[in-house]
C-alpha cells in the first residue's frame, strides 16, 4: 500500500508570497491532519494534490500517483470538500449530489443510489429534497461532503469542514468524519486550524507555518503530559489555597483554579485529603494536558500563547 | 421609566418575516462592558444585532440605543460602530484611505489624527498603505473594526467577529474588546464558537430558536440549572468500588462504568461535590481525575438548545 | 452632495473592469461616424442610423445602465454599502452623491462621444444639441436606475428589458409607449436645439423636459426614501 | 415466543453501513453528456427554482404565441406563404437574443460566481470539455426554442393544405429546412453569446455585454448600405451575427431575403470562422481560469 502521499521539497511561489517552502513530507493511510495558521499554505498544497495547481519546484505523489501527469486518474479516486461551501443555491440537494456522482464518472442509476446514501451518511435524508438555498450553514456543509463522498473515494480531501458551523454542528461533522475514517475504509486528510479537533479525530498530523514543516508525526505521540496538577472548588478557593501552603506545597493561583506540580502520585491523594478536611464543594481535579497549542507558541512572534488548553475544558 | 442614555434597552421586541419568527420577545438591558451573544446558527443573532444597528426595524416592541430608536435614524452612528457579519470590503481603497473615509463620514474634527490612533489600535500601522484586497481575512477583520472604532463609538456591535481567524488573531481581538469596554463602552458581540465567548466575556445572552434563553455570567447561568443533574468524568486506581460506594450517595442519579473510568450524574451539584472527597477518603482509593463533562458554555449551550 | 462618497464611488465605478465596458461602445460611434464621413460627407443616408440608432438607442441607454447600477447596486451585492451607511451622513446626501457621479460619468463617456459625432455628422450647433440631450437624459437614466438598483435584486436585467423591450421594440409599433421612453426625450431635445433631417422627434420639447425632469426627481425621491429603510438582508433570508 | 424455533425462517441482518462501490465509472464522453444534459435542463430551468424558470418560460411563451398566430394567418390565407418556416426564425430577432442574454450567463456565469468550478475541476473531466459542453447546451436550448414552434406550424400547415400528399410532402420539406436553418442560428448565436458571457462572473453585466455584442454592430450595417455601393452592401450583412444568418439562409435557400450576390460561400466561411473562433475563445477562457 503506497503512502498517502508524498512530497520532496514541493514549492509553490506566488507573485506576492511564497505559499510552500521545500515541504518534505510523507503520510501513511488514515485520517491526518493538516494544521496551520490561516495563510500557512495549507488551501494550497490541497490544490497541488488534485492537480488543480502545478507547483513551482518538488515532486508530489497521490496514492502513488503523480497529479502532473495522471491528474484525471487521481480525481476519480479522490473527494474534495472545499473550504468555501461553493454549492448551487437553487438546486435540490439530491439532484446537485446525484449530477456530481454522474461527473465522477457513475452511471445514472448507481449516481441517484449512491446520491441518496451519501446525503443519508452525512444525516440529510429526511431533507434531501429541499433546495440547498434553504439550508442551514451545517447542512450545507455536510452536502458538501456528501458530494465528496458519493463516488466512493480513496482518499478525501476536507478543507476546513467545520468552517462557520455552531458546537452542534461542529461535533456532529468531526463525529462524521471520524466515522468516515474508521468504517468507510477511506482516508481522510483535514484541513484545519481549530486545533482542537485536529487532536480529537486525527492519527496523524502534520502542521505547517508560513508554508514550512513545522512537525509530522502520529498524533498521540505529540501530547506528552505536562506534570501540573489543576484542582478547583466551586467555593473557599482561598481557604483551600491557604491550607496547602501550610503543608508547604507550591500553589499558584490562575483564574478561578489552583495549579500544584506534581511531584508523585501521592499529591493527588495530598490535595483530595485538603478539600474533605476543609468540606469544599470540588469542581474539577486533573492533570494539565500540553495541547499541541504548544507547537505554535515558540513560532508565534516572539509571545508564548498559553492560550485555551482546550485539552482540560470538554474533551478532557 | 425613560430609557437612558448609557444602556442598548431592549423591551419584548419580536421580528418575524412572514410567519417565521426570527426574534421572539427578546428583552434586554446592555450596559458598559463586554457582553456574548451566543446561539446556533439560525437562533437569530444577526436579526438581533441588525436590529440594535438600525438596519431592520423590530417588528413588535421598543429598542432603543443611547436612549433614542436605531431605526431610520442616521445619527445613532455618532455613538455607535457596527462590524457586520459580511465580509466584504471595498478591496481597491488601502486601509488608511478606508478607515479615514469612515473617520470623515463620521464627521470628526481631526478624521487623519482618529485614523491613524484606529488603525494603530488594531497594529496595522505597517500594512494601512497596502490595498485592502490584498490583505488575509483577519486582517481585513481588523480593518473593519477599526473602521468601527475611529468615532471611538459608546457602542461596539461585532457580528461573528472571530469567524475564521486563528487562535493567534483571536486572542489580538479579545484584548482589544477588553480595553474597548474597560474605557466605558458598551461591547456586544455573536458567536457562535464557544472558545472566544469563553475567554472574552464571561458575561452571556444565550439565544436559542428566536427567545433569549439565559443571560448573565455563564458559569452562574449553569449554576442556575442546578436542577438538571451535572456529569461528572471520575478516573480513579479503583472504579468499580468507587461506583458501588457512590451508588450509596443520595446526591448521586447514576453511574456508568466504561474503560476510561467513571461517568456519574450528579442530581444536585453542590451536596454531590462536597460529598465525594469525603467518600474517596473513606474508601481510600487514589482519585487521579475529576472532570465536570457537562460544565463548559458548550453543554450550557447544548443543554439550552435541548430544551 | 458628501464629497467622500462621491469620490470613492467614482473611483470603485472606474477601477473596476466594468469600466472596461464603457469605452468600445463610444469609440464605436465616434469611428462609424468618421468612417461614414470620409466615404460620404452628405449625411443624410447615414446619418440616422448613426446618431440615433447607435448614440441614442445604444451608447446612451447602455452606458447609463452599467454606470447608474453600478454606482449603488454592486455595493449592496456585496454588502460593502454597510460602511456608508453605519454613519450619520443623511440619505438624501448619499443618494445624490452616487446620482451626481452616475450622472457625471455617464454625461462624460456619452456627451462626448455624441458631440464629436454631432460635428462630424453636422456641424458643431448639432455636436452641442446631442450633447445637451445627453447631458438631460444622463440624468434621467441615472436617477431611473439607481432607483431600481434599490427597489429590485436585478436591477440590471430590468433595466435591459426597459431599453429592448420597451424603448426598442415597442418603441417602434407602439406610438404612445414613447411618452414613457427616454432616449425620445434625447431625439426631441437634440432636434429643438439643432434640427436636422437626420433627427425625427417624436415628441414636443416641452413635454420631453417635463418627462425628464419627472424621471429625474421621481427617481431620486423614490432612491432616498427605499435607502432611508434599507434593510441588511436577515438571517433567514 | 409462541412460535417454535424449528418453524422461524433464516433471518438476516443486511448491513446498511457504508458499501465500497464495484461498479463501472465510466469514462470521458459520459462525463460530459451528464453536464451537457444538466447545463440543458439548467437553462430551461428545470431541476431548478420556479424564479429561474421565469424568464426562460416567458421567451418560450412568446416563440409559440407567434407560432400560434402564424398558424391562424396562413390558414386564412389559403396556406401560401412563402418561406413561411424562415419568415418565423426571422422574426424572432429580439426575443432570441433575451433569450441568450438570460441562458448563457445562467449556464456560464453562474458557475464562476459560485464558485462551483472547484467541485466540477476536482473531478475527471477536462476543462475543455466543460467549456464544450456548456456550449453545445446553449446551442441545443436555442435550436429546441425554435424547433417547437416550427413543429407547431408545421402540423397547422400540413392538416390545413388541400392539394393532397405533394402539399404535405413539400410543406415537410420546408419544415425541415427550417429546422436546419434553426440549427444555423442556434450553433451562430450560441456560440457568439457563450464567450462573452463568460467575460463576467455576474450574470448582470454578462446579460448587458451579450446584449451589446448583438445590439451595437447593426447599425453599421445601415451605415455601410447608405454610402457603400452593390459589394459593400452585400458584404455589410457579416459584421452582425443576426444578419450574417439572413445572408447566409438568402444564399442556401434563395429566398431573396437578403443580396448577397455571389458572396454566399463568404457568408459560411465567415460563419464557420466565427463558431470555431468563439470556441476556442471559451476554452481559452476556462483553462486559464484559477480555482
Amino acid at each position: 500500500m503506497p503512502p498517502l502521499i508524498q512530497t520532496q521539497s514541493l514549492t509553490m511561489r506566488y507573485p506576492s508570497a511564497l505559499a510552500l517552502d521545500a515541504l518534505t513530507v510523507e503520510v501513511e493511510p488514515g485520517v491526518v491532519g493538516l494544521v496551520g495558521a490561516n495563510g500557512a499554505g495549507k488551501s494550497t498544497l490541497i490544490k497541488i494534490l488534485l492537480g488543480l495547481l502545478q507547483p513551482t519546484a518538488g515532486s508530489v505523489r497521490v496514492l502513488g500517483l503523480d497529479p502532473a501527469r495522471d491528474a484525471e486518474a487521481i480525481r476519480a479516486r479522490v473527494g474534495y470538500m472545499p473550504e468555501h461551501s461553493s454549492l448551487p443555491l437553487d438546486m435540490v440537494a439530491a439532484e446537485f449530489v446525484t449530477h456530481m456522482a454522474r461527473i465522477s464518472g457513475l452511471p445514472r442509476a448507481a449516481a441517484r443510489e449512491r446520491a441518496s446514501e451519501a446525503l443519508r451518511h452525512v444525516g440529510l435524508y429526511e431533507e434531501r429534497y429541499r433546495q440547498i438555498g434553504g439550508y442551514s450553514t451545517g447542512m450545507r456543509q455536510r452536502v458538501a461532503l456528501a458530494q465528496a463522498l458519493v463516488h466512493d473515494p480513496d482518499l478525501l480531501l476536507l478543507d476546513e469542514p467545520t468552517n462557520g458551523l455552531d458546537p452542534a454542528g461542529r461535533d456532529a461533522m468531526l463525529g462524521l468524519v471520524e466515522r468516515i475514517g474508521a468504517d468507510f475504509g477511506m482516508s481522510v486528510l483535514v484541513c484545519s486550524h481549530l486545533l482542537g479537533e485536529v487532536e480529537r479525530i486525527c492519527e496523524s498530523l502534520v502542521a505547517i507555518d508560513a508554508g514550512r514543516l513545522l512537525r509530522a508525526d502520529r498524533v498521540a505521540s505529540m501530547t506528552r503530559r505536562r506534570d501540573v496538577l489543576v484542582v478547583e472548588v466551586d467555593e473557599g478557593v482561598e481557604r483551600l489555597a491557604a491550607h496547602l501552603d501550610e503543608l508547604g506545597v507550591a500553589v499558584r493561583r490562575s483564574g478561578r483554579e489552583l495549579l500544584v506540580p506534581l511531584e508523585s502520585d501521592d499529591t493527588f491523594d495530598l490535595i483530595m485529603r485538603a478539600v474533605a478536611g476543609l468540606g469544599l464543594p470540588l469542581h474539577r481535579l486533573g492533570q494539565r494536558r500540553h495541547g499541541i497549542v504548544e507547537l505554535f507558541a515558540d513560532t508565534s512572534a516572539g509571545r508564548a500563547v498559553e492560550y485555551a488548553q482546550e485539552a482540560d475544558h470538554g474533551i478532557g | 421609566m425613560p430609557p437612558s442614555t448609557g444602556t442598548v434597552e431592549l423591551h419584548g421586541v419580536s421580528r418575524w418575516y412572514g410567519n417565521v419568527v426570527a426574534v421572539n420577545d427578546v428583552s434586554m438591558t446592555l450596559g458598559p462592558g463586554v457582553t456574548g451573544l451566543l446561539g446556533p446558527n439560525g437562533a437569530g443573532k444577526t436579526t438581533l444585532l441588525q436590529m440594535m444597528a438600525g438596519f431592520l426595524p423590530p417588528s413588535r416592541g421598543e429598542l432603543t440605543v443611547a436612549g433614542r430608536p436605531s431605526w431610520r435614524n442616521p445619527e445613532i452612528y455618532r455613538v455607535l460602530g457596527l462590524v457586520a457579519d459580511r465580509e466584504a470590503v471595498p478591496g481597491f481603497l488601502t486601509a488608511w484611505q478606508f478607515v479615514l473615509a469612515s473617520a470623515r463620514l463620521h464627521e470628526l474634527p481631526d478624521p487623519e489624527r482618529a485614523t491613524e490612533r484606529a488603525l494603530g489600535q488594531m497594529e496595522l500601522h505597517d500594512a494601512w498603505h497596502r490595498r485592502l484586497g490584498t490583505y488575509s481575512k483577519g486582517m481585513r477583520q481588523r480593518a473593519r473594526v477599526a473602521a468601527a472604532l475611529v468615532h471611538q463609538p459608546t457602542v461596539l456591535l461585532l457580528d461573528e467577529p472571530f469567524n475564521g481567524m486563528d487562535p493567534r488573531q483571536r486572542l489580538h481581538m479579545m484584548d482589544l474588546l477588553h480595553r474597548t469596554a474597560d474605557a466605558g463602552a458598551i461591547v456586544l458581540f455573536s458567536s457562535h464558537i464557544l472558545e472566544e465567548v469563553e475567554q472574552v466575556s464571561g458575561t452571556v445572552q444565550v439565544m436559542v430558536a428566536g427567545r433569549l434563553a439565559a443571560s448573565g455570567d455563564y458559569r452562574s447561568i449553569r449554576r442556575l440549572m442546578t436542577h438538571r443533574p451535572h456529569v461528572f468524568a471520575i478516573r480513579s486506581s479503583d472504579d468499580r468500588r468507587l461506583a458501588v460506594a457512590l451508588m450509596a450517595e443520595p446526591a448521586v442519579a447514576g453511574v456508568d462504568i466504561g474503560q476510561s473510568g467513571l461517568t456519574v450524574r450528579a442530581g444536585d451539584y453542590g451536596t454531590f461535590a462536597r460529598a465525594l472527597p469525603r467518600i474517596v477518603q473513606r474508601e481510600r482509593i487514589r482519585v487521579r481525575q475529576v472532570t465536570p463533562s457537562d460544565e463548559s458554555l458548550e453543554s450550557v449551550f447544548a443543554y439550552l438548545v435541548a430544551q | 452632495m458628501n464629497a467622500t462618497i462621491a469620490s470613492i464611488t467614482a473611483r470603485a465605478l472606474l477601477g473596476r473592469r466594468r469600466f472596461l465596458l464603457l469605452l468600445p461602445l463610444p469609440l464605436l460611434l465616434v469611428g462609424l461616424a468618421w468612417l461614414a464621413h470620409g466615404l460620404d460627407p452628405d449625411p443624410s443616408a447615414w446619418g440616422e442610423p448613426v446618431v440615433a440608432g447607435l448614440g441614442f438607442a445604444v451608447v446612451l441607454p447602455m452606458i447609463a445602465l452599467v454606470v447608474g447600477t453600478g454606482v449603488l447596486g454592486a455595493e449592496i451585492d456585496d454588502g460593502t454599502i454597510v460602511h456608508v451607511l453605519a454613519t450619520p451622513v443623511a440619505r438624501r446626501d448619499i443618494v445624490l452623491a452616487k446620482l451626481a457621479v452616475a450622472a457625471g460619468v455617464t454625461t462624460a463617456v456619452t456627451a462626448t462621444a455624441m458631440f464629436l459625432t454631432g460635428v462630424i455628422v453636422g456641424s458643431v450647433r448639432f455636436g452641442l444639441g446631442l450633447a445637451v440631450a445627453c447631458v438631460v437624459c444622463s440624468i434621467a437614466y441615472s436617477a431611473v436606475f439607481l432607483a431600481l438598483s434599490l427597489l429590485t435584486r436585478r436591477p440590471v436585467l430590468l433595466g435591459l428589458l426597459y431599453v429592448l423591450i420597451w424603448e426598442g421594440l415597442l418603441g417602434n409599433l407602439l406610438a404612445g409607449s414613447r411618452v414613457l421612453s427616454i432616449q425620445q426625450y434625447a431625439v426631441a431635445i437634440a432636434a429643438e436645439i439643432a434640427p436636422s433631417p437626420v433627427l425625427h422627434a417624436r415628441l414636443s420639447l416641452p413635454l420631453a423636459l417635463a418627462m425628464s425632469a419627472a424621471f429625474a426627481v421621481g427617481g431620486t425621491l423614490l432612491a432616498i426614501d427605499r435607502l432611508r429603510s434599507f434593510r441588511l438582508a436577515g438571517e433567514t433570508s | 415466543m409462541a412460535s417454535d424455533d424449528a418453524a422461524v425462517g433464516a433471518g438476516v441482518i443486511h448491513d446498511i453501513g457504508y458499501q465500497r462501490y464495484a461498479g463501472p465509472r465510466l469514462g470521458r464522453r459520459h462525463v460530459v453528456t451528464a453536464l451537457y444534459l444538466h447545463s440543458l435542463r439548467t437553462a430551461f430551468g428545470l431541476g431548478r427554482s420556479a424564479a429561474a424558470k421565469i424568464f426562460p418560460g416567458i421567451v418560450v411563451g412568446v416563440a409559440f404565441a407567434a407560432a400560434v398566430v402564424l398558424v391562424a394567418v396562413r390558414s386564412q390565407a389559403g396556406g401560401v406563404i412563402p418561406y413561411t418556416y424562415l419568415q418565423f426564425i426571422d422574426g424572432l430577432g429580439i426575443p432570441l437574443i433575451v433569450f441568450l442574454a438570460v441562458i448563457a450567463p445562467e449556464l456560464v456565469s453562474r458557475d464562476l460566481r459560485s464558485r462551483v468550478l472547484p467541485l466540477y475541476f476536482s473531478r475527471p473531466l477536462r476543462r475543455s470539455d466543460y467549456a464544450l459542453a456548456k456550449l453545445a447546451a446553449t446551442v441545443s436550448a436555442v435550436w429546441l426554442l425554435l424547433a417547437g414552434p416550427l413543429l407547431l406550424i408545421f402540423l397547422g400547415g400540413a392538416f390545413s393544405r388541400s392539394g393532397g400528399a405533394s402539399a404535405v410532402w413539400r410543406e415537410f420539406t420546408d419544415f425541415l429546412g427550417g429546422l436546419g436553418y434553426a440549427a444555423m442560428t442556434a450553433v451562430v448565436l450560441g456560440a457568439f453569446a457563450v464567450p462573452l458571457a463568460s467575460l463576467a462572473s455576474r450574470r448582470a453585466i454578462a446579460a448587458v455585454v451579450i446584449v451589446v455584442g448583438f445590439v451595437a454592430t447593426a447599425p453599421v450595417i445601415g451605415v455601410v448600405n447608405a454610402i457603400g455601393g452593390a459589394t459593400a452592401q452585400q458584404l455589410s450583412p457579416l459584421v452582425n451575427p443576426a444578419t450574417l444568418l439572413t445572408g447566409l439562409e438568402a444564399w442556401i435557400y434563395r429566398d431573396e431575403k437578403l443580396d448577397v450576390g455571389r458572396y454566399g460561400p463568404l457568408y459560411l466561411l465567415v460563419a464557420v470562422a466565427l463558431v470555431t473562433a468563439c470556441g476556442a475563445a471559451l476554452i481559452a477562457r476556462y483553462r486559464k481560469v484559477t480555482v
